[in-house]
């Protein structure tokens, strides 16, 4: 009888620790976001998509379409196609076609690229209505970085 | 078109009470794709039979086709609620096979990826399993402190749950600037957050009337089914990898393994809780204890072991994480063998659901926490 | 323990074709016959008591596949790996799942993976994959869908 | 006619200016020299036209309500899109039910399939006829108001068990045999809490039960059978299966149980038929526990949504934190513990009766 009411007491107990902790909650604050109007502050590591910005000094991509990345890649969502303009030493990329639907945001192609020519953007809402929208040609796209991203680019992924 | 072809279940015919029950793939509480063809009477379960495979992608067969440093980003999808575990036993065979000696402050790195993914993967899992008792409050507690950890992953290395940040010989990049404010943060503030979670589920008598008792899974037969991780701990087996292989630097901290002695559904939840804020105290010296300097060894640019045959493994949240490589010294693996704990801890379930009713098999698969990806590979 | 003395003291009762070691570990090749027996016996009189996984790894070049077993003693952390050579053509060998349960997974995938036989298994059926889909860890293993990684 | 004392009336004393319109149309009426029946009947149909207007837009107001609150709980937003404060976000959830397409599975047995959400809606409806709202306002005021009540409410069982066994699917059947279960077992409490409270007021016409706790807060209720509104409200809770005793519908183990296999609008029936019962059952606490719709101030119909809606949050509350009772612990809980505790409840009310 004793412990038929105990356990009923400790119950009860228990169950108003619950509501307890529930009720305290209740004067907090949300914690959401309201998505697509407000924004995380995203870090500057942040991996969306791959792109090949600009380099403001050159005026053009820094590629010059070694194919390191391309072999660096796991899932071959890279191709690119070399060009060496007339009177230059370098070769350049004609084309770079990025292949959005394989990739898989491993920035291994990132680090194997040894001009910094391109970055993972902040880039992440990414959904497109066709599939052939997500073959992307970067060399054709002429992005531009802003912000944070940008200094880490032209530093060459160097934070301050 | 009776599916159960595959499936060696028969509802007796003169027991008029039996039926069978598919459960899954598609169902709230199989955690991904699993499914579950149940032997029932009225509500209790005669005989269960687990039906896997929904989301195998041949990542053992990939593996031969990729080049040792291509292999990390897929280990992220294994287990993905602590993808840097599975990085770790991985990069810690092909350091092993090639002799790389790792600097001190990536082992402290690792140490600290390491207990926040566990931290991560336990909050997920008492989220998720509040859902399968019916509580759907502690999903949103413990996401709260989830989403803080990510954010301090993310920060580190550009990821929020495929973090690919692990690599042969060390780690991509150094820590960002401010990672240790916002783990102090974080440290100085989750032991309360453990106490409500407690108080909320754990400790709540309703909860503790459905888990005291049900699934008993004893010590032998853990380890005879090899059960790992904090579901062995739970029935009172002092095996924790930390503590026995003791890699990377947990052979110089101070923590222990969570014990409990009944192996039934709360102690693995009790066991669980234990283990965060054990973790909590590892970050905490961690902290203290980890040096200046590099975080990456000399590594060859081509990774290319000698021949040989390895395996290592370290202690996921939940169990051993092995990785076998058995390489033939080119500059793919010839084999490897991913060895997940939920394959082992998901293998019990048959022993100890049987006898129970339908909600304790649901209140049983959610305390053996398994994650169906890691299963399937 | 060392591999050399861990070997000393299993070597009689276990009848071992070969041995090596590898990496500190001690790697022991046995017969097809003798399999079941001295996993019994390492798990029995040895105190090897956890079984970290069970595979294989398919070795066209000998025209044989091996199949792994290793095993970890919680008393004594040693670790062992216990192999057995098995024809390509019609592998098939004992299934230790009555001394290890969990073998009993871990073979139903290996025997999937690699079209070995168990004999004696207490549950033959296939496991993860579908019934197209045939022994795909084999070196040799063709699908319509399947393309290996082209060189770049 | 004396407009500002109309008005008064109307709020403050709801009974009196519907007889007289009641009696006004009566004569006017009977001049016409037709059957009286036909005026009672016209009546009897606006009132039900009134009910499930209320019905409608109480429930859509109720699940706005729900979501906002298990919102504050969980240190989120809840609805906030559609209409300032997301206030129309059941109106466009109702639409889009609306639109949906009725599916009725196949082998499913049609009838049942079809009867039991109706079942479970009248049910609900049946019982507002003895609510009430307010001085006087009340459909119809029968002298076993109490007794109705607990019958009616009790039917909403069978449209639970004919929606487990028409759907012809085994997570509906489990659902509707766990619900059958529960709902007999958390009756015998339910009643006998009740039977306290009509012991205390001597009566079981609901105008009566609330006459009796007069206007002074000291003399209602729930001060002498505080145990009996908590078990009250645990058996009601039980008996309109949400919160943690949500078992026939838990969806972690049955998926949905008894409307696993229902769509649009007739999902959309038990989902108001959900949030209805649990007004009911806060109405019906608010009603033999906090004095009904009488308090100072206030119009009555204020004071009885004020009240009906402190007891849905309490419900509500309890909801959103508990985990789900395992089915055979509920039997116990109401056989071992509730039972005995509304047995004795019942005799120390008895007994004080007496003495005092």
């Amino acid at each position: 009888m004793i412990k038929y009411v105990s356990e009923i007491i400790k119950g009860i107990i228990s169950l108003m620790q619950g509501l307890g902790v529930t009720l305290k909650h209740a004067f907090r604050k949300p914690i959401t976001l309201q998505y697509p109007d407000v924004k995380a502050d995203l870090p500057v590591r942040v991996r969306g998509r791959l792109v090949m910005p600009i380099d403001p000094e050159k005026n053009d991509n820094r590629c010059t379409a070694c194919n390191l990345c391309v072999k660096a890649c796991p899932n071959l969502s890279i191709r690119t196609e070399k060009v060496v303009e007339d009177g230059k030493a370098k070769p350049k990329a004609a084309k770079y076609n990025y292949n959005l639907a394989t990739c898989m945001f491993c920035n291994l192609c990132v680090e194997a690229c040894p001009f910094g020519a391109i970055i993972m953007s902040e880039e992440y809402e990414l959904a497109v209505r066709d599939k052939s929208e997500l073959m992307i040609d970067l060399v054709a796209e002429k992005y531009v970085l802003k912000g944070k991203k940008e200094k880490y680019f032209l530093t060459k992924y160097k934070e301050e | 078109m009776n599916n159960y072809s595959n499936i060696p279940l028969q509802a007796s015919n003169n027991g008029a009470d039996e039926y069978i029950l598919n459960m899954g793939p598609q169902h709230p509480s199989t955690h991904g794709v699993l499914r579950l063809v149940l032997k029932l009477e009225g509500e209790t379960v005669k005989d269960i039979v687990p039906d896997l495979g929904y989301v195998h992608r041949g990542l053992e067969k990939l593996f031969e086709n990729r080049a040792y440093g291509q292999i990390i980003p897929y280990l992220d999808r294994t287990d993905y609620l602590s993808a840097m575990n599975n990085e770790w036993a991985y990069v810690m065979a092909v350091e092993k096979l090639m002799a790389i000696e790792v600097p001190q402050r990536a082992e402290f790195m690792r140490v600290i990826f390491a207990e926040l993914n566990r931290i991560m993967s336990h909050l997920l899992w008492y989220s998720a399993y509040g859902m399968d008792v019916g509580a759907l409050t502690p999903l949103l507690y413990a996401f709260r402190e989830r989403e803080e950890i990510i954010d301090m992953v993310e920060a580190a290395c550009g990821g929020r749950l495929t973090h690919n940040y692990y690599r042969i010989g060390g780690f991509r990049q150094d820590l960002p600037k401010g990672f240790f404010d916002m783990l102090k943060k974080f440290i100085s503030h989750f032991n309360d957050k453990v106490d409500e979670y407690e108080a909320l589920l754990i400790n709540n008598v309703i909860f503790m009337k459905r888990a005291q008792g049900v699934g008993v899974l004893k010590k032998e037969t853990a380890i005879n089914y090899g059960v790992t991780g904090p579901n062995l701990r739970a029935s009172g087996a002092d095996i924790d990898l930390r503590k026995q292989d003791a890699y990377g630097v947990y052979g110089r901290l101070d923590f222990k393994a969570c014990l409990r002695d009944n192996g039934d559904t709360w102690d693995r939840c009790k066991a669980r809780m234990a283990e965060m804020r054990e973790s909590l105290k590892i970050l905490k010296q961690c902290m203290d204890m980890i040096p200046e300097g590099e975080v990456m060894a000399k590594v060859p640019k081509i990774i290319k072991p000698a021949a040989g045959e390895v395996y290592t493994r370290v202690e996921g949240p939940k169990g051993e994480v092995g990785v076998y490589i058995v390489s033939d010294g080119t500059e793919k693996p010839y084999r490897i063998k991913l060895r997940q704990p939920s394959f082992s801890n998901l293998s019990v379930i048959k022993e100890i659901t049987i006898g129970h009713k339908i909600a304790d098999l649901v209140a049983i698969m959610g305390s053996l926490d398994v994650i169906i990806p890691e299963i399937d590979r | 323990m060392t591999t050399q003395e861990l070997l000393e003291k299993i070597k009689g009762k276990i009848q071992i074709v070969e041995s090596k070691e590898d990496l500190g570990v001690l790697n022991i090749t046995v017969s097809k016959s003798a399999l079941k027996n001295s996993i019994a016996s390492l798990k029995d009189d040895f105190g090897f008591d956890h079984m970290n996984f069970m595979t294989a790894i398919d070795l066209p070049a000998d025209s044989c596949i091996e199949a792994v077993y290793r095993l970890y003693s919680n008393t004594t952390k040693d670790s062992i790996v216990i192999k057995v050579k098995l024809d390509r053509k019609e592998p098939k060998t004992d299934s230790v799942a009555g001394i290890f349960r969990t073998a009993n997974w871990h073979e139903r995938e290996t025997a999937e993976m690699f079209g070995i036989e168990f004999a004696g298994h207490p549950d033959p059926r296939r496991f993860l994959l579908t019934e197209d889909i045939i022994n795909p860890l084999r070196k040799d293993f063709t699908h319509p869908d399947f393309n290996p990684m082209p060189k770049v | 006619m004396d407009f500002k004392k109309l008005l008064w009336d109307l709020f403050y004393d709801t009974g009196k200016p519907l007889s007289q319109f009641y009696a006004w149309a009566h004569n006017l009426w009977m001049q016409t020299g037709l059957p009286g029946f036909i005026l009672d009947v016209f009546f009897q149909l606006v009132i039900a036209v009134v009910i499930a207007v209320f019905i409608a837009l109480n429930a859509i107001w109720i699940i706005y309500y729900e979501r906002k609150f298990a919102a504050l709980l969980q240190i989120r937003k809840g609805p906030n899109r559609v209409g300032p404060f997301g206030l129309f976000q059941t109106v466009a959830d109702t639409v889009k039910m609306l639109l949906k397409e009725d599916i009725n599975p196949d082998k499913s047995d049609i009838l049942t399939f079809w009867a039991a959400p109706f079942i479970i809606f009248a049910a609900s409806f049946g019982v507002f006829l003895v609510i009430p709202f307010g001085n006087g306002l009340i459909a119809g005021d029968v002298n076993i108001g109490m007794l109705y009540v607990l019958a009616i409410s009790g039917l909403a069982v069978i449209g639970i068990l004919s929606a487990g066994f028409g759907s012809n699917s085994k997570y509906s059947l489990i659902g509707g045999l766990r619900s059958a279960a529960q709902v007999i077992s958390y009756e015998i409490p339910m009643v006998l809490t009740v039977l306290a409270v009509v012991m205390l007021a001597g009566s079981l016409k609901m105008s009566d039960i609330v006459a009796a706790q007069t206007g002074n807060p000291l003399k209602w209720y729930f001060i002498p059978q505080i145990v009996g509104l908590v078990l009250f409200l645990i058996a009601g809770n039980a008996e309109i299966n949400r919160g943690p005793f949500d078992l026939p519908e838990a969806e972690s183990e049955l998926v949905s149980g008894f409307i696993t296999e229902y769509s649009g609008m007739k999902f959309a029936m038990f989902f108001l038929a959900e949030y209805t019962n649990l007004f009911l059952t806060s109405a019906l606490a608010a009603t033999l526990f906090l004095g009904g719709w009488q308090g100072p101030f206030l119009p009555p119909v204020v004071w009885f949504m004020l009240k009906t809606y402190f007891i849905v949050t309490i419900l509500m509350w309890a909801r959103w934190t508990f985990p789900r009772i395992r089915v055979d612990h509920l039997m116990a809980f109401s056989w071992k513990i509730l039972l005995p505790i509304a047995l004795l409840n019942l005799l120390i009310t008895a007994f004080l009766i007496k003495v005092i």
